[in-house]
Order: C-alpha cells, then structure tokens, then sequence
C-alpha cells in the first residue's frame, strides 16, 4: 500500500470513529465509558514471586514480580525498595523495536509506578529488614505481549494484582544475619489503586480505547484512584489539550470505573 | 548523601504562612528574563524561588540526522535537563528515566502552541536545563521555554504557562517548594494556555479528594494567570524597550528636525 | 539470591525414574499453540515442562533501518529473549552475552528452512521471549519459532525441530530440565530437519565419551521427531479445524439445499 | 545559504581575521595578547558546595562543584577524591549536541583537571577520612552556557574559582562512624592555576580567541601556570603545528597572563 | 572492483576451493584434517599473569591473563572466577570494526569459555582464599591480531597455554586479611582442552580452514577435547547443516587432532 | 590490584644513574619492525623499553558509515587502545576517557603529514594497539603509527617521531618510563616533524620552570631526531631488502648469462 493511500484510508477511519462517538457509539458496539472485555489470570508464572495476565480485549499483558534481598536507598534506610520497568516487546507489535525503553515505555512504567506508589499499596516500613542495610526489594516488571490498545489501564491492573498476590518468605534474624525459614506470607497490602485511561477524539473522552481508537486520539489522560476514591496519580499524555470541565467529568468516571475493576482484581485475587 | 534531609512537622504555621512565609494562594518571587543567551535562536532564563532554569530554542532548522525530517511537518524535539550541581546530591548527568518522561510531557505541553505544519522538514528543538533546582522545575521549565520559542520568533498561538499547586498539612497551596513537594501529601502540576484555558499538561502524585482536587486545580489555574502576566511583561520589556528607544529616537529626531 | 538452589545427591533413583518420574527416554508434558498472538504476522506458543515461551515472526517487511536491506535476499533477525521474571533469581532485561549467543544459534539453525532469496530487499524478524525458563528454553524457543514461521504463511522446507540430550548420574536421558542441567554431567541440545535428517543446532557442554556423545545424539534426534509429530498436530489443530467448519458449512449448506 | 557560499563568505573571513592579525590587530580592537572583558560570579548555585560562572566577553561558562564522602581508589588509600567532567550543552551553540561527551567534552574536561591535579589545588591528604575508607569526594562539573571561543581558559578558570570558594563540613569521627557537625570549613586549597590558551592564526598567536577567530585557527596550544609562574599542564591541540620559538614565546605570554587572570580570581575569592 | 565482478571473483574461488576438496587436496596443499604451521609464544606479556601468543598460518591471536582478587558470585561461594573475553580487533581484519564484541565476538568467547570451564581446565574450589568473600578472578583476554581464518581453535589454544602458564602470589590469611607474600605458584591445573573446527564445503569437513577457505564454508563445527579422549564442548556455526555421520567423523578426528595440539600445548609448557 | 605499587625513594643514583642503569639523555632499546601484519594495508610494531605496541593502517578506503565521508578530503580516524592485559591491574576493554583524548591528540599529531584533500570520499584509519604499556606509549604508538602510513603506501611530507621528556629528582632526563612517570615530577610527550622541526604533539603535566620546560624540550627533540633514525632503519631494512634480492637476482642472471 502507498503511503498515500493508508494517509486517506486512517483519515476516513478517523472520521468514522469520531462520527460515532458523537453519536456516543463505538466500533465495537461498547458505550462511550465501557471497557472491553477483562480477563485476569492470577500466577501463570509460578517461578516469579507474584504475577499475572490482564487481557482487556486483544491487548495482553503479563506482569512478574520478582523479590529479592537488596540495600535501601540511602534517603530512606527503612524502607524497602519497589521499582518498575516495562517492556514494549517486539513481538506485540510491527510498530515495537528491539532496544533499550523508548519514552513511551518509560512514561507507562512511571504512571504505573506512581499508581502503586502514590496510593501506598504496599506499607514498605514492613519491607525493612534490617534499618538501613537490608530490605525487600520488589521488582515489577511489565511484558506487553499484544498490543491493541490502552496499555497503561492492562498494565496498571496486571501490576496490581501480581503485586498483592506476591508471597515474601519467613524469615528471621540471627546475629544480624538473615536466615530464610520455611513457609511464605503476603505482603504487606494497604490499598487497590486502579488506573482509567481516556482518550479525547474529536472533544469527546472515551475509556479503554483500542488501538484503531487510539490512532484517532488527540490527547490521553490516565487517573488512578484509590479504594476510598481519592485520586493518587495523574497523567496527560499528547498533543490535545483537556478543558477542566472534560478533567472533572473524567475524574467522576474514573471513580467510577475504578471500584468496577477493583471488585475484579479483588475477586481474582481472593477467588 | 553528605548531608540528609530533615522535614519539619508542620509546613504552615497557625496564622496560615508557609516556611517561607508565603501564604497558600502565593507565588514564590518569579524573575524572568528574555533572551539570555547569545547563540541560541531563543532564550529564556527564569528564577522562581531557588529554581534557576535556562531555556533556549534552536530551529526551524534542517532535521538531524535526516531521517528522522518529517515530509508534512516540522520535528519538535525537548530536552528536560538537570545540572548534576542542581540538587542536593550530585546527579549523574545522563538522562534519567524522570528527565525521559519530563523531556516528553513538556514536548507534549508545547506542542499545541506551534505551528509545526509550516515548517515541514525542519526541526524544532527545545533544551531546558535546570542549573538549580527546588520544586516545580517542569512548569517554570515550560514557562520559560515558551518564552524562548517567542524570542526565537517562531509562530505559536499563545504562551504556554504553568506552576504547580499541592496539598500540605492537609491544605491547598500554589507553587510548592521543593521541601513542601517531599514533605507534602500532594503535588499537581499544570501547564495551559491562558486565552482558552486550555490545559496542555496534567500530572499529580499523592492524595486528593474529588473536591480537593477541584481546588487544586483552580489554584493552579489563577497562578498560571499570574505567571502569564509576568511572562507578557518580560516579553515586552525585551521587546518593548528599543522600541521605545526607537520612540524616542524619532522624538529626538523630530526636535533636531 | 534470596532462595539458594539445593540439588538433590541423586537424579535418578534405583527404579530409573527422574525427579518427575519421567523415564530417561521420555520428553516433558507438551503444549503447543499456533497462532496466539494478535499483532504478529505468524505467532506459536509453547508449554515444555515448566518451560513457558512465545514465538512470534514479523514479515517478508521492509527492512528497518534501511542500510541493512540486502539486494538479493531477506534479512533474517533473530531475538532469544528472557523475561527478567522468568528465572529464580531476577534477570536484567538487557541482553547478557548468553542471549546475543542463542539468538545467534537460534537463527543459524532456522534459516536452513527459508527461501530468503526470494524476498530481497525485506526482513524476516523471529522474536522469542522466554516467559518461564526451565532447561531445554533454546530448544523449545526454536520448535515455536518454526511453527511461528509457518503460522506467518512464510514458506518453508520443512518444520525445524529440536530437543536436548543429556548424561545425568552417569545416563543419557532426553529433555533434561533445569535442575537435571544444572546438577547434570552434560547437554546437547539439537535442532533438526525431520525430513532430511539434517543437523541444523547443535551445542554441547559438559562430558561425554564419544560412545555417549552417539548415545545422546540418537536420543535427542529420536526426541526430535516426536517434537515433530506435535508441531504438525498443532498446526492441524490450528488450520485443519477452520476447514472443517468450512466442510460442515457446506454439508448444512447441502442439507438446506 | 548554499554551503559553496557559505565556504567562500568562511574564506573571506579567515583572510579577514589572518590580514588584521598579521598588523597586530583584531576584529574587535584587542592586542593579539589582550582577553576579552573577564566577569566572574561566584556562588550562583547555593545547592552546590561551591559554583562560579565567568564570562570572557559572549562565553560563559558555569561550574558547580559538590562534594560527597566516598571511598578512595585502591592505589591512593590517603586521597581525596577530585573528578572534573564537562557537558557542552546543545543550548550553547547550534554546533553542540546532546549525547555522551564527545572527545572536544572529554579533552577540555581532561586540561581542565590536569591543571587542577598537577598544581596541586588542593591538599588531597587533608581530604581524607578515614584512610582506605572514607574521603572526600569532589565533583568538578563544567556547564558550557554560550560558546563564543575559547572555553578553555573560561572553563579553568570557573573552575578553580568555585573549587577556591566550595565549602565542606565540619566533622568528626566518632567509633569508625563520620559525624558530621555544625559549621563548614574551607577545602585545603594549596595553589592558583591559570590556563592561558593560544590560538595560531597564519603563524601568528592571540590569546583568548573568539569563536569567530577560532573558525579560522590551524593550531591551539594551552599553557597552565601556577602561582610560582612554573608550568603545570600544556596541551596542543589541532592539526596545526608550532614551532620551538612559537611555544617559548606562548610561555612567557602564559605566565603574564596567569598572574593577571590569577589576581581576578583571588580578588573575587577574598572580596 | 565492482560488487558484481567481486561476487564473480569469489564463485570462482569458491568453486576451486570445492573441487581441490572433492580430490581430497588444499589450495595450500594440505590433507583436509592436516593443521597450518603452529607456533606458540608463551609469554609474551610480562605484565600479565601470563600470556600466549598462537600463529596458525597467518593468523595470529595473542591471550593475556590477568589475575586480581574480587567476590564470588553468590550461587557458587566457594569457587575463583574465570572469565573470558575476546576483542576482534579492527587491525586484525578489514572487515572489523571498533565497538562492543559483536556476535561472533562473543559466539568466539563463549565457545573458548566452555572449552576451559567445562574441561574443568582448573580447580575452581583451590581459587578460593576466603568462602563467600574472596576468590581469584582470572581474566582471560582474547586478542586477535591478524585474521586469516580459524580463529575458534587459535584462540583456545592461546587461552589454554595462558592459563596454564599463568603465575598467582603466594599468600596468607592474617585476621580474616590476604596478605601477598614472596614467590609465586601455578594455577590449579586439571585439563588441557583443545578446540578443533571443521568447515563443511560441498559436502566435505575440513579442520583448520584459512580465510579463504571459510569464505566458501557453510557450516562450521568446533568439537573441544579433554585429554582423556572425552568431548567437552561442541559448537556448530553458520547456516549450513551436518548429517550424523558428519558429525560422528569429526568427533573421531577432533580427538586425533586434539592429542596432536596438546602434545605442542604440553610441549611449550614444559620447554 | 593483587599487587600495590611501591616506588623508590630515588629514581636517579650518586653516579647519575636511572633505575635501569640509563644515563638522563638515553632512550630505552627500541625495536622497530615493519609490516608486522598480514591483513592491514601498513603496519609497524615497536618495542620500547617494556612496551609492546602494534600500529595498522587501513586506506584509503570507502568512508564507513558513509554519511561520515566529506567530499573534499579523506577522514582520518585514529584509535589509541590499551588492550585489558597491558596494565599491572586489568583494564576494562571499552575506551576510557584517557584513551578518548589521546585518541585524538595522536590524529592531530599524524593529521599534518597527510595529504588528505588527495582522497576524497575516503577514510584512513589508524589503529594503535598497546600490548604491553610501561610509559611513553602515545608517543611510542605515534612512532610506530607513522611508520604504519608510510608502509601502508601512504603518501607523506615526513615520517613523524615522538619521544617524551621529563623530570625526576629535579632531573630533567628523556624517555620516561612507567615507574619515572609516575614517581617523578613532570612529563612532556612530544611529536616532531624532523625535517622542518614543527612540533605536532605537545603535551606536559607536573611541574617545571620555565628554564627546566625549555630544556626538556631540546631534549625530547633530540631524543625525537636518534628515533626518526631508527624509523628510516626499519623501513630501509623492510623495503631495501627486497631489492638487494633483487639485485642479487640480477647479478646471478647476469652470471648465468
């Protein structure tokens, strides 16, 4: 196909999908507000320590959590280290590439980080082991595996539920040494943030768009709510620009939403 | 870590000042100058409490390495950088994944007020380094960045402006200072373009209710008024001055005459 | 290193059955899927024993970056890639010298099947990401990636396939997994052609004799082609069924008519 | 501007400066031993344990120096630790781009150290801790502000002015364990060195050449004085070549030079 | 030349190269199992622990050892570290370039590396000085200098006669301290591996192919060898593919071949 | 570091004597060899003193990448290496900072023997490979590398030499070894052109008057001038020979005729 040619053909597919999003219609028959399809597989990857595989229609992404004993950052000594990285893998898409995390990589590992983060999801003074030489450290790792849209909400739930569904061991400490016992615990668990992702075409917001969506979107806003319906994270991401009046809504919405994904991450996560 | 840092307990006292004696609706004091520099195509350079950020813009110029010129539009390119003498403890001077993200939001920020289309096959390129920094250095970033793409004359639409508001001791405050962003419960920066009240950037971390957050953000909003105006007088004194220099030679010229 | 890895003193116990019970001849559970992924030209999947990994093929495309298009034949890349949280203890994401090498054998052993010369100027790309890693990932990566290929509508000459041999407590087994690779005496993990019998992957660490070495060769080529037997069902399962449906369209079709 | 054009208007110029520079004089009225109008700052950047901007003329050039307790190298277990690094920030000039140093960053960075280290600026015993563990570490940073010549001379001289004006800590040691304490106290500064840095122009010399001048220099040679006048650091640079009178004449030249540039910075140090 | 005529000019070859082989005869009128001349400089390096020099024919590949005292890694504490490297070194070759190990860089080392570690060429468990703590690290440092073919079996065999000659300090343990006395001692010594690569060309192996020759080989064999007759290694390369009987014939060869070059290995050791 | 470095409290005896037994004007033996190579275009080896250093030469030849190739000279591109075992600690293969800048002033120090506007399009790489390193290398590489040009076919306006001078015991003495380097007081490198005297590498650190700078300098130029003496040697033995063959070859014809 010339290049001309696709340029015509995602015009009128643009136009297409913002002529039915006026009339609050999608391509896939969802609401304005309505996710696709959620899917959540708790552990498919037994040798991590936690994980899990959200699928929000076609996109899929898998999320390991790996633990390990390491040294706290020096500005907080008792605290035990949470740190997250994302993979855009090539094989999720023909637009991904081999390499080291491109920007947008970074910014869907820094959103999801603030997430669990910000809203505390885990008391990380349990994590210390020993003040200022050992902790906890909790490595979450994001593999998108097939990308049809909104990644940042399938990488924000699949964050969460690896992480509360992670086991530490027991342990104890002898002589300043740690000394791994039998047996495995939870870790210590504080909150469910939930992440809702708008995308802004033609001055309408719809959430969970998918990828033929997102070719068609102007600016994307991503709010992550806690249990108690506060909002902890933020993020608005390319060039359209938001009225306040369109972040209110969306905040509304997100609240919303974000109890609705809740219920299923604590569903999975207790089922 | 030579030194560690220590909070304090409380951020505002009982009469409601800030540690810096500021009151929550107030700025810290804001200097901008336009045209700092001397072989950028524009500058900017601003000083908003202990931030020292410079701004320069380069462009429209060819694209470089050419692969990456685009055949119907000009390249924007950002880059949000930290002096490794800016902070406290000395940061290593590549890129961090938080300057990525920042070089990113703030291109983002940006955008909306260029014409990019004009200027297809070029690029725009944008460099903010933060010399010192205490808080809200994106948005003072973004606000004199804006100011350079004017000084560079390049065509935009409007200035874009920003600050931060946040929340501390349970209260919401504009401009939060570096001690006020660690030792705060939460932090929301915002860019937006001042006639249509647009808003080109959105970030927040911490805590809101769905009403403190209302709040916040019209906070936010007033201060970004306010750093509009500031930004708009550095503009003209820049500009302004030889015109009325210009002014004035003319009178003079007319007395001579 | 939280956890540090014990080996059992013995592999094999008196009766002749592994640690999973499995006798020296037998392969691990197997699961195969063709065409799991969404966005990928042809895609595979493949579950060996703990073993969890996802093939997926890109192309004939354009070669990217330009400068490597070849005039007379398709670029064939080749990634084997390990999650970071697909081994005990935590991988870095970036590329160890292990993986630039079994990317390296991996493609080596693939390309005996493609007709590159008749794609010039474009690029094959074959990504294996190794989600759980279990012994034998080089092997199993390489029976999805054909499958992969095939999914893709690639032509090719024949289905690589491939499965270790190993000596554990002084016996070759088949198929060793990652403990019997670890706490073993040695491994020969091999790829082949079913067709034509031809080697196309062969390694080998550790120590056999040359009576061994024959006796592990022939165990991991018998292996090989029960691997075989599997990939062709899978893509039966995958391709055959649509046809059937088709056929059963037709019958209701003659039914109606 | 086709870049055949640009070539003969860059010809015209170099013939220009050369003609001017042959009678003695220059594009902007100087001696060939004159330096452009020297302006030094110290203490921009409060963060910093110590910082200096110095302009020569359109140059400017900021340092930083911060200061951190770290481990000595094994094979000077009784040092403090001084490293210099310059960033040639793209802002400052249309030329400079953003990357890793290149090698025009890591040459200047490198002159700039070794007139630092072979003076012996400072006492590196006095910066040491607690021998084979802990010193003090000092980081040099050169930020390149606006290119207009001759940043070597500008980047030395940043440089020792804020590593004249840093401050470190008082502390004391209390079981093997650095206390740090009320107050800051001096480096341990020992010496004053000055770079002078020549450029060769159609076998001529000037000093604290402008980058105007610097488009039309074959040779480049910096000569690093100490406050007894005696040599410390000389590096050519360039595919130019000198002759033996050339660099002997360059000495004599650095060393009035160094004491002029040498009485700036200690002036702007005590007052 | 043109590319076109290049290409032609190689068939060429090739073709002469295929059809010497059919008769079972070499451009350089060797047999197809018959090795260039081989010369061995046992250390050349003084500064290293130890070093040696391999000519094959024209190719030359020089091996340094160096020797310090680090960490062990934490799954195997009470073993000393081996680890190789190899640089492809762009005077060797035109067709080398400066920048990190490229895949066959790396494909080279690692092949060596399980030559050496799999042989269990030396006694890991007698490198250790202090469990857990401190083990000799030994460096082995692949230089090549001049390519003109089978660098797999140069380059093992360097490295082979660099370890073995390689000296480590006496030394003792002083309050949990190393402390470096006089006098020096060999390595733990166990085996002596040897590498021997076969090329197929037409249907033929040949071992110790030239330059030439590999530009006409479709696959590529190394078989590495312990004394006792046992393989230790193996490493097919290339697109091309091997029978069985291809493969059961070079291992009979490669053990041939392998007593012949450790008899020389043995020989310089011993000289 | 297995082993910490002492260094003598005297480097020079009552008798005027350096460690090694040299007198302060002697240069170390040198051992020149050209051609050392088989696969570069030209290539010299030298020993001096402990270093073993290796110096090729490619080109001219097609620029690579090309977008490097400037159409109206030949890109000279040089690399000083210090392989990981040339050092009494190991070091790390990739290029250091040290290695980066010599890197460059060895380029500008061959740069004005060149006639580079003679080839454009091209590039002429220069590869310098210490093998061994016991101080002076720079200078020694440039020696070998020089004579590398030439055998490379190259055509130069000189063959340059270099050869440091240095101080030690208040001493001015020439050709710095490792343990004078860095025991001692001062080193100055330095490259010439023997027929005109231009100086094409300067470099100093450490301390000297200006009286002890200038004496060291005629010192290292006379160093520099017994080594071009040397250089002429190895080329003349390398290329001479052949034609005395040659003329012998003659000569036995003509006996035989």
């Amino acid at each position: 196909m010339s290049s001309a040619f696709m340029e015509i053909a995602s015009k009128i597919k643009h136009k297409q999908i913002a002529d039915l999003i006026k009339r609050e219609k999608r391509l896939d028959g969802r609401t304005l507000t309505e996710y696709r399809d959620i899917e959540i597989l708790v552990g498919p990857i037994t040798k991590a320590e936690g994980s899990a595989q959200v699928s929000l229609g076609k996109t899929k992404v898998l999320v390991g959590v790996k633990i390990d004993i390491g040294e706290p950052f020096p500005d907080t000594p008792e605290d035990g280290v949470l740190t997250v990285n994302s993979e855009f893998l090539p094989l999720a898409s023909p637009s991904f590439e081999t390499g080291p995390p491109d920007e947008n990589s970074i910014e869907l590992a820094r959103v999801v980080d603030r997430g669990l983060r910000e809203s505390k999801v885990l008391d990380t003074k349990k994590l210390c082991i020993l003040p200022g030489k050992k902790v906890f450290v909790i490595f979450v790792d994001i593999y998108i595996l097939d990308h049809d849209g909104n990644l940042f909400d399938a990488s924000a739930l699949a964050s969460l539920v690896a992480v509360i569904t992670a086991k530490i061991p027991n342990y104890e400490i002898e002589d300043g040494e740690v000394k791994i016992l039998e047996g495995l615990q939870d870790l210590p668990v504080q909150d469910y943030p939930i992440a809702t992702t708008f995308a802004k075409i033609d001055n309408s917001l719809i959430v969970d768009p998918t990828l033929e969506e997102e070719s068609a979107m102007e600016g994307r806003l991503t709010i992550t709510t806690k249990q108690n319906g506060n909002i902890c994270a933020m993020q608005k991401g390319l060039e359209g620009t938001f009225t306040v009046e369109e972040i209110q809504k969306a905040v509304i919405t997100a609240q919303e939403k974000g109890e609705e994904l809740r219920a299923k991450a604590l569903g999975v996560r207790n089922g | 870590m030579m030194y560690l840092e220590k909070y304090p307990e409380r951020l505002i006292d009982e009469e409601g000042n800030r540690l810096d004696g500021r009151k929550f609706d107030e700025l810290r004091p804001i200097k901008i100058e336009v045209g700092t520099l001397e072989k950028a195509d524009g500058s900017a350079y601003i000083e908003q409490g202990k931030n020292k950020i410079l701004a320069a813009v380069f462009g429209p110029r060819e694209a470089h390495p050419r692969h990456l010129a685009m055949p119907d539009k000009a390249l924007l390119r950002c880059r949000y950088h930290m002096a490794p003498f800016s902070t406290n403890t000395r940061k290593s001077p590549a890129p961090s994944r938080r300057e990525h993200e920042l070089s990113k939001v703030t291109r983002e920020a940006l955008a909306p007020v260029l014409f990019l289309e004009r200027f297809p096959r070029t690029s725009i390129d944008v460099f903010i380094e933060i010399l010192q920094s205490d808080g809200g250095t994106r948005c003072a970033g973004i606000v004199a960045a804006s100011l350079a793409l004017a000084d560079a004359g390049i065509p935009i639409r409007d200035l874009v402006t920003a600050v931060s508001a946040g929340k501390i001791d349970d209260q919401i405050v504009l401009d939060l200072d570096d001690i006020e962003d660690k030792a705060g419960q939460a932090d929301l920066p915002v860019a937006m373009l001042p006639q249509s009240g647009s808003i080109t950037l959105l970030q927040m971390d911490g805590e809101f209710s769905k009403d403190e957050f209302e709040t916040a953000l019209n906070l936010a909003i007033e201060g970004c008024k306010k750093i509009s105006i500031m930004q708009k007088e550095a503009l003209r004194e820049k500009y302004a001055a030889p015109r009325e220099e210009a002014h004035e030679d003319e009178k003079s010229q007319e007395k001579e005459a």
